[in-house]
């Protein structure tokens, strides 16, 4: 991993509060949990049907009726739980998820989510991605700032079919971290050794820059 | 690794965070399940105004009834309450409103306000009085009535036995309505019997994961209410 | 209980096959299942959550968490299982329950059923029963054959607010066991002791009468 | 006393019992509870023209995957097949039929089947390429669709412990879709690892009443397809 996207996950690591149930989408947001300070309060979920997920086992100790919902072998912690699809989605749509970590292939200014499909291409179904964009009482995005190719994630509209509309409050990049504001993409942190007009350059619509000092992570 | 979060609480404090006006639901199917700590504590603090949500009035000078007799009800939605006389009355008399669903709606109204859906659609009661005033939805070219998911500002919970983050397990026939309505409300507050620390249930043996629970109440003893009837 | 009583519960009885789910409700049919043979194979459910009903104990030997949905204390059998009422009713209403035996106010002779409502007297609400009498596979009945004013309970038409339509295939009462059928009530058994004119003059609708023996029971 | 019924049944008796064109909900979230002796069993009896209702298509090689390589399957109602390139093949292809459903929604579209429900109502996917063709009900002033209830004529469920009744309890995540599907058909099959005697299983913690289920398989031994994946 370059030592941007570390460096991201860390940074995405701080948006996770003493108490909240947590649910963190297969690929880089898994990685968050690294970066959680031992006995930290936390409860973190996952959709096939457990709290309480502790670290992530090789297979020569893994459990083998024990993954999540990404198939990677996790452990037990004090007070785990296990439960159904039906109970494990309940909390997800009654508004218990307190925040949600996931990947994308586009978000648009106004939050919308693509992350499930690109016709033609990759059209596996959405799994839990729909009920975790749309119900979690925080989405955030796990990203690189643009595609193998290039081109920026970050658009005035996405072009793909939506996992969820307006669903993305933050979104964590290599390059930058940005939330959605009612005026479009506000520029929050910048990376080290960055110029934000660099970030500028590699997303595609316009970014609000804010007065003053830059964080830097 | 990361540990989960501590919902302990003292009894006044969790029950002070309800409001007046607030609708709160009661597990318990008469005696076994119902919170009578809780409710106990409820009419010491005298909230008013309240909507209960319970399968069953329990009968006169037990759990519910207490919350009658003191006047703080302003409207009941129940299954039954023919074992609570003073219910009854105040029904009759236009005390308190009183809204009857058929019993394994009211727990499916409950369980669709705790999975976050709008409601469930069930030919259930569907040529009796019970239809009055529903909507009627065509599913597949049948008709089939609407049922509004029942969501509460409070959930009063009795288990038998909790760990700190809320983890719960239930015993026997007292599980009945709990483990719905331990979904269904924006705060959830559980007496437990049995206080262990975490990790003193097994994973397998929770009913309800401590993620849908806010604050969690042990009881210091298991007062005469929750005893055996003696009828 | 009058004779007839305990023979007509003892007759109900035998409505119970081998291997059956079976609802007793509240009153009269938890009776019956003193009478079913020990080691019978059949699967007792009560709506409050629990398959696997054992005898009723008395106060002194009661478990306080353990009831049925009468509020008798009962005892569990070897592979009892206790369950919330969400999953108790979803037995109900998904054609689990092969068999329910209910008490009634008024059964019409197309098999309506009311059991819950005599408006302006008694109107404590429904409890499980609507579900119950709706959605059993088989809703037998068990009930006096008329009311304490001696008027009879089994009618052409019901004049009580309705538990479920058309619902009653059978009713076991004090003095015969009658069929709902298309073309309604059937006299099938007569209680020892008594004449079909006897059973004809308490029955507030037509009564086919069979050819032929009339069992007794 | 009386005892509770026996459905303890040889695997081949079981499986036999399930048509040509049947529907078949098969439990499991990739490998954790899927009963793969169930499926394998299905394989070699050959039942064709089957709609599939599973959480995923497995990966290649296992469980799902040898019903479709054997050509057995019509149509697939499920969340996500993306780790099974055959089945995103055939999908393409157009040899068999494919209906994605959200993931919650396929468990309460399971469960509204198996508690009697005609379906729910739910914004999940409201505004996305999922609703379209659903109808769409007002709800106190809000829309949302309609999600019909399914059900199956032959449900294949994997527990980790079953007494002869047919009282079933599953394990870690290998509960997932089970316990709803075992609630969802007309035929529940359950093959188990354990098969205890009645009494084995507290009451307590029996997390699938015998009540819905017909047949208890035990499993002979857990073959290598239950194990850990080695990617």
């Amino acid at each position: 991993m370059s030592d941007a996207k570390a460096r991201m996950i860390a940074r995405a690591a701080r948006e996770i509060a003493p108490g909240m149930v947590v649910n963190l989408g297969i690929g880089l947001p898994t990685k968050v949990v690294d970066h959680l300070a031992a006995g930290f309060p936390v409860c973190l979920h996952t959709e096939n049907g457990m709290t309480g997920i502790g670290p992530s086992l090789p297979p020569d100790r893994a459990d083998r009726n024990l993954i999540d919902a990404g198939g990677a072998y996790v452990s037990p912690v004090p007070g785990s739980a296990y439960f159904d699809s039906a109970a494990s989605f309940a909390l997800v749509r009654s508004g218990r998820l307190d925040l949600t970590m996931l990947g994308a292939f586009e978000v648009s200014q106004n939050g919308d989510l693509a992350n499930w499909k690109i016709p033609g291409k990759f059209s596996p179904g959405a799994g839990g991605a729909i009920e975790l964009a749309q119900k979690a009482r925080r989405v955030v995005v796990l990203t690189t700032h643009t595609d193998r190719a290039g081109q920026p994630k970050l658009l005035q509209r996405c072009t793909l079919p939506l996992t969820a509309r307006g669903c993305v409050a933050r979104i964590f990049t290599d390059m930058a971290v940005i939330d959605v504001t009612p005026q479009g993409f506000a520029l929050r942190e910048i990376a080290e050794g960055l110029e934000p007009e660099q970030v500028i350059a590699a997303t595609g619509a316009p970014l609000c820059l804010p007065e003053g000092d830059l964080p830097r992570f | 690794m990361t540990t989960l979060p501590d919902k302990s609480a003292a009894m006044e404090d969790a029950v002070a965070a309800i409001p007046d006006g607030a609708t709160v639901m009661l597990g318990g199917f008469g005696v076994p399940g119902t919170p009578f700590a809780l409710i106990r504590e409820l009419v010491r603090q005298g909230q008013k105004d309240l909507t209960v949500i319970k399968n069953d009035a329990n009968e006169q000078g037990m759990g519910v009834d207490h919350l009658l007799a003191s006047g703080q009800v302003r409207k009941l939605i129940t299954t039954h309450i023919g074992l609570n006389p003073r219910a009854v009355a105040m029904l009759n008399a236009g005390e308190i409103e009183v809204e009857f669903c058929a019993q394994g709606i009211l727990a499916e109204r409950v369980r669709a306000g705790g999975a976050g859906l709008s409601g469930v659609l069930t030919d259930i009661g569907i040529e009796t009085e019970l239809a009055k005033g529903k909507q009627v939805v065509e599913v597949d070219g049948r008709p089939a009535l609407l049922e509004r998911a029942l969501r509460a500002d409070v959930a009063l919970i009795h288990a038998d036995c909790a760990d700190p983050f809320g983890n719960l397990a239930y015993v026997a026939t007292a599980r009945n309505f709990n483990p719905m309505m331990a979904m269904a409300a924006n705060l959830v507050i559980a007496e437990a019997e049995k206080l262990v620390p975490l990790g003193g249930i097994a994973p397998d043996q929770v009913h309800t994961s401590g993620a849908f629970v806010d604050r969690v109440v042990e009881l210091q003893s298991v007062s005469e209410e929750y005893g055996v009837v003696r009828r």
